[in-house]
């Protein structure tokens, strides 16, 4: 199996330069949550995926705005891709009131739902059936929505991923599994516990799929990639199951300074870096410094006024602890 | 009324909900063609068709999951897990997933969802097809738990608990599927977080669940033969859990009894008994006794399970002796 | 993928007698414990394997007598195999105090631990994992036993399934599993909830196994599986994933009439008999029916005396409900 | 004497029965190469090598009943569960596999084996990384459940727990792990069953587990301070329970109050409020008051979570305004 890293497909300019400005803008919004720990401002963890860019960024660019995401605890990339409040998720993370869910979930749960973005689980696999039952409800409401769901590497081996592979084709539902596999669990190399060299791809004939094995770090192969699995969940020829091959520049979560990995990997790595290369062969195709400058200064501008309406917070209410158990916002169990 | 037995109750209830709202659906394994194994599904496959009614691999992890996501999403599903049993299988869907997206996503979804599961013991499974799990559920918080001690009750609540906007765990009794009981016909629901005083006593009060509701009504005649007027309130929903009616009860007769078919630690009992405790202290006259099956797994052979959960006989004779 | 259907190896005489016995022995036991049940002597559920034997007796006549054996609440017939007591286990079926689990535990849960059958399972799904362990104890122990695992066909959509079989291939445990494709789950066929034909055999290479079909109503072919399977796996060659393709002829449990399951397959099946098969394949092969009339008539013989001493049973004892939560052999929880 | 932090204690105790018994292995997710994610097992690898401490792929059910596997064919395993709230993924496993089999087969096999777990809240984790849920494993039959205070008991009660021929789950409070105190130099050994009275009372007691023990405790120092003699109860050992000590204490005192990280219904509290509620009755001078987390998914932001769970102000106030 080889993975694809050129282009076939000439994406437009104006869907490349949205690519190169959402990576630019998740890029520099986990660079600030970063910055804001080291602050002692984020008071709980956090999963940054600096480095993995190029996926999350290409599933916004090409999803339709009322389709589905299903992502995990290292899931503010997924969820600001798909136009959630920049603001609302950094005062997430701050634990301050105007936070996207108040305070209540933190920055393992970021969700947003009036953008799609239907959660960022924090169990390693629980979201995979979750998401397929939304690509269920697609399905029998024939809204034509799809659902797409992102994790790691470490999740292929837990049974969900199995449960839920096996429901979704079945029932061929509107759903792209996207693995990425950015070769670590926590601290642990996945090929230490893996039967397989690649844990979704060699285990999509399993379910009777195509292995699809792509460079996650290539935003033109992972929009190709995307458009190609949602036009096919949307046109009714049911699931993907796509494993993206991509690496974290730091650690796990956020104390860890991840000396498990060779220094060599990481300088590897380090050197394809979705965001400069996709900068640099943007440049290479003919587009000019000047259309990019201005997407670098506008992310920034935008991360700093999130960071300061985040910052302007309140903290959290305390009325939200006993609000939002059950439907008629409160948590009463007796009378 | 028409007579009904408990399992033809459920699937009344299920049909008047699918019925009336196209976004009921309902999934489980041998759910559809086979008409569940417990045939309380008997007929909604052919009355509904098979998108709406849906047989599932074995794998309860991706059932409850998939419920969940369909529930975030708009429709109102309903699940059955075989037994109780394997709600251990998809706990985490239950437990962590289930019961608690809404409260960590600050309200943003909703979960309109029904996990239906055969309960408890009685039927002589042995120890991993008999337990009585809805302490289990009554522990999360964000779930609501029911458990029917009457075919009425059965259609009633689980249509109230189809139609309820939060996640519903509904415990239907093995033991209980081929008893009968008049059900009114038509539409029927019952409300959420209400007990019935299924008897009034002066000298004591008994509360009971499911299954055991008709032991503790039988020990109830049995004790007023020896001059023991021992009221039963059958819990019936256990979040919400009607505290009013319960320690209403309480109050009067100043003596609390609690019959439980789970083991014994950690049981609902354990929590009304607590509530009493503390709410009702001054008008208690004796201790609080729970009536439990001891803290073992069930076992299978008939004679075995029998001694093991409570009896009709173990409850006057509990009372009995506390009350001397 | 094609299923092997005779035999390659020459198995010797006194070998395929063995099997042809123990055959007719599960045969004969389970027919009659289901006229014990028709008599309603049987008070609990029970999961005959009628028309399943072959697998059952080819593995138990391959295995070591310390190897271990973990099975389904269908397990009567791969309890027995290992020469487990069958006054024991049917007194355990009529629930009585001579039971082999003293009545605790019934049809579902036959163990014999002395025989090496280390437990029936009644949660679908859970013993693969637990097989493993046991195959992680053999192997860490260095004492060259195999673990071997039968479970059926719907078993190959639940999680523990595939987490199990990843750990076995990445620790390289010696293990069997074995899958019983018998077609269907309870009262659904297994092909109508599945994503691929072979529910296991098409997953192997899911865990960088080989894909192993064989006619599981052949017991030839099931030995000779069984010997090379349990062979790779005590000398260090890690696990196999065999399916066995087979049929049951009664019902999933006591009191299903299996009305569900078209006549003509039925018909087909029972056509292929393995019990019938192989009686008839031993005539051909030159063993006369002097031979074979003998293993017929003690096998009666030996149900017969197996019934007798269950009957003669006292009901299980009271005592037993408090008994075995604990190692000290009571059930305290308190001082 | 030395003085470890809690983390260490839990290194020490494994370290201690892994050099004493080479049947003794350890299993779990990242505990090994990297000593755990709450690097309470550093140094175990160095110590006993790569086949005796290993990191397994992240599959709970997987760990799980390959430990049991190992079990019932002579090792004794330790595995750990990184968040106890990842005991749902396993829940079967626990609840009907590990707990229920030496009961089914008439006591056939032996499951001699550990499931430590992180647990609890006070880190910010949010609901699924937070939970206390000593109460779950309570609750089922079949299960021995400890959850240490202190860095000694964590040695001490860990040591014995893996040396105990039966399963148990062992809780280790998350807030706890940075906590330091002296622990005994060698062999170090806590009994199961066994409950302790850190401080003694007149008026009232306060029955408390893990990390609420050392609010409690601070409580009663500051309720010395109004007049009010509360002793403190650490429990724990959940299964087996020694009631001989806390009803002991609660007879002595009349008055009983439990404090308890888990959520509302159905914990420990309750039952040992009901405990008492039936067999002190007498000795009783006013209600049982459980302090409690209310009963809600915990929240992530500090704030919110740090007002949730019981604190020394709810503890003091509490037990000021029941003993008026
Ligand atoms: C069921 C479960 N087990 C363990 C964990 C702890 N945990 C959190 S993240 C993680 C690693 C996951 O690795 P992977 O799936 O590769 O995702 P990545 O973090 O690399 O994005 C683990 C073990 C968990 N959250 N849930
Ligand atoms: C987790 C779980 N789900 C459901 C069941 C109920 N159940 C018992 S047997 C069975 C069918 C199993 O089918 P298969 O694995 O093919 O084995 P077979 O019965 O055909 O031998 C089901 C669904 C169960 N015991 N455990
Ligand atoms: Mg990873
Ligand atoms: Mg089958």
């Amino acid at each position: 199996m080889s993975t694809r890293t050129t282009t076939p497909s000439g994406i437009d300019r104006s869907t490349r330069l949205r690519l190169y400005r959402l990576m630019v803008e998740l890029r520099d919004f986990e660079q600030r949550a970063y910055e804001l720990f080291l602050e002692n401002l984020v008071r709980g963890t956090s999963h940054l995926a600096l480095g993995q860019e190029a996926i999350a960024a290409a599933f916004g660019v090409a999803m339709r705005e009322d389709d589905y995401t299903f992502c995990t605890y290292r899931g503010h990339g997924h969820t600001l891709a798909r136009g959630a409040s920049m603001a609302g998720a950094m005062a997430e993370l701050l634990g301050r009131a105007n936070g996207m869910m108040h305070g209540k979930g933190g920055s393992m749960h970021l969700t947003d739902v009036t953008h799609g973005a239907m959660g960022s689980y924090a169990i390693v696999g629980a979201h995979l059936p979750i998401a397929a039952g939304a690509a269920w409800s697609a399905q029998v409401r024939r809204s034509g929505q799809v659902s797409v769901c992102f994790f790691g590497d470490g999740t292929t081996n837990i049974g969900t991923f199995h449960e839920a592979l096996n429901l979704a084709v079945v029932w061929r539902l509107p759903i792209v599994f996207v693995c990425e596999n950015n070769q670590y669990m926590e601290y642990t190399p996945i090929r230490s516990v893996t039967a397989v060299e690649h844990p979704a791809a060699d285990r999509a004939s399993a379910y009777g799929l195509e292995p699809i094995l792509v460079d996650g770090n290539d935003a033109d192969v992972m929009y190709d990639t995307a458009v190609k699995a949602i036009g096919q969940a949307r046109t009714g020829k049911g699931p993907s199951l796509v494993e993206a091959l991509t690496y974290r520049h730091g650690g796990h979560s956020r104390a860890d300074p991840a000396r498990y990995r060779p220094e060599a990997e990481v300088r590897e790595w380090l050197g394809r870096d979705p965001v400069q290369r996709y900068r640099e062969r943007l440049l290479a195709a003919g587009i000019d410094e000047g259309a990019l400058a201005p997407i670098d200064s506008e992310a920034q501008a935008k991360v700093d006024q999130a960071t300061e309406e985040a910052r302007q917070g309140p903290p959290a209410a305390l009325e939200e602890i006993e609000a939002q158990v059950w439907a008629d916002g409160g948590s009463t169990w007796r009378n | 009324m028409a007579q009904l037995t408990f399992r033809e109750a459920v699937a009344a209830g299920i049909a008047q909900e699918m019925e009336r709202d196209p976004l009921v659906y309902f999934i489980g394994e041998d759910v559809a063609a086979a008409g569940g194994v417990f045939k309380a599904t008997v007929g909604l496959l052919e009355r509904f068709g098979p998108e709406r009614v849906r047989d599932t691999p074995i794998s309860e992890q991706a059932i409850v999951g998939a419920a969940m996501g369909a529930a975030m999403t708009g429709l109102r599903p309903i699940v059955e897990i075989m037994f109780s049993d394997f709600l251990a299988t998809c706990w985490d869907m239950v437990a962590n997933q289930v019961a608690k997206t809404r409260y960590m996503t600050g309200g943003q979804v909703s979960l309109p969802l029904v996990i239906r599961t055969a309960n408890g013991g009685g039927t002589r499974f042995g120890a991993q097809h008999s337990q009585s799990l809805e302490n289990w559920a009554m522990a999360v918080p964000g779930l609501k738990v029911l458990a029917p001690s009457t075919p009425a009750d059965a259609k009633g609540l689980l249509a109230a608990a189809i139609r309820d906007p939060d996640p519903v765990l509904f415990f239907e009794q093995k033991s209980l599927y081929g008893t009968a009981g008049e059900v009114p016909d038509g539409e029927h629901l019952e409300p959420l977080g209400t007990a019935v005083i299924r008897r009034p006593g002066r000298d004591c009060t008994i509360v009971a669940l499911a299954a055991m509701v008709p032991k503790a009504l039988t020990a109830a005649d049995r004790l007023s033969g020896l001059d023991i007027d021992a009221g039963v309130v059958d819990v019936r929903s256990l979040v919400p859990l009607d505290t009013r009616t319960i320690l209403g009860e309480v109050r009067k007769t100043g003596r609390l009894f609690t019959v439980e078919e789970n083991p014994r630690l950690c049981g609902w009992g354990a929590e009304i008994a607590s509530i009493a405790a503390d709410e009702c202290f001054d008008d208690l006259d004796g201790p609080i006794v729970r009536i439990t099956t001891p803290h073992v797994p069930l076992p299978a052979a008939d004679v075995l399970e029998d001694a093991a959960m409570p009896s009709v006989d173990r409850i006057v004779n509990t009372v009995k002796g506390a009350m001397r």
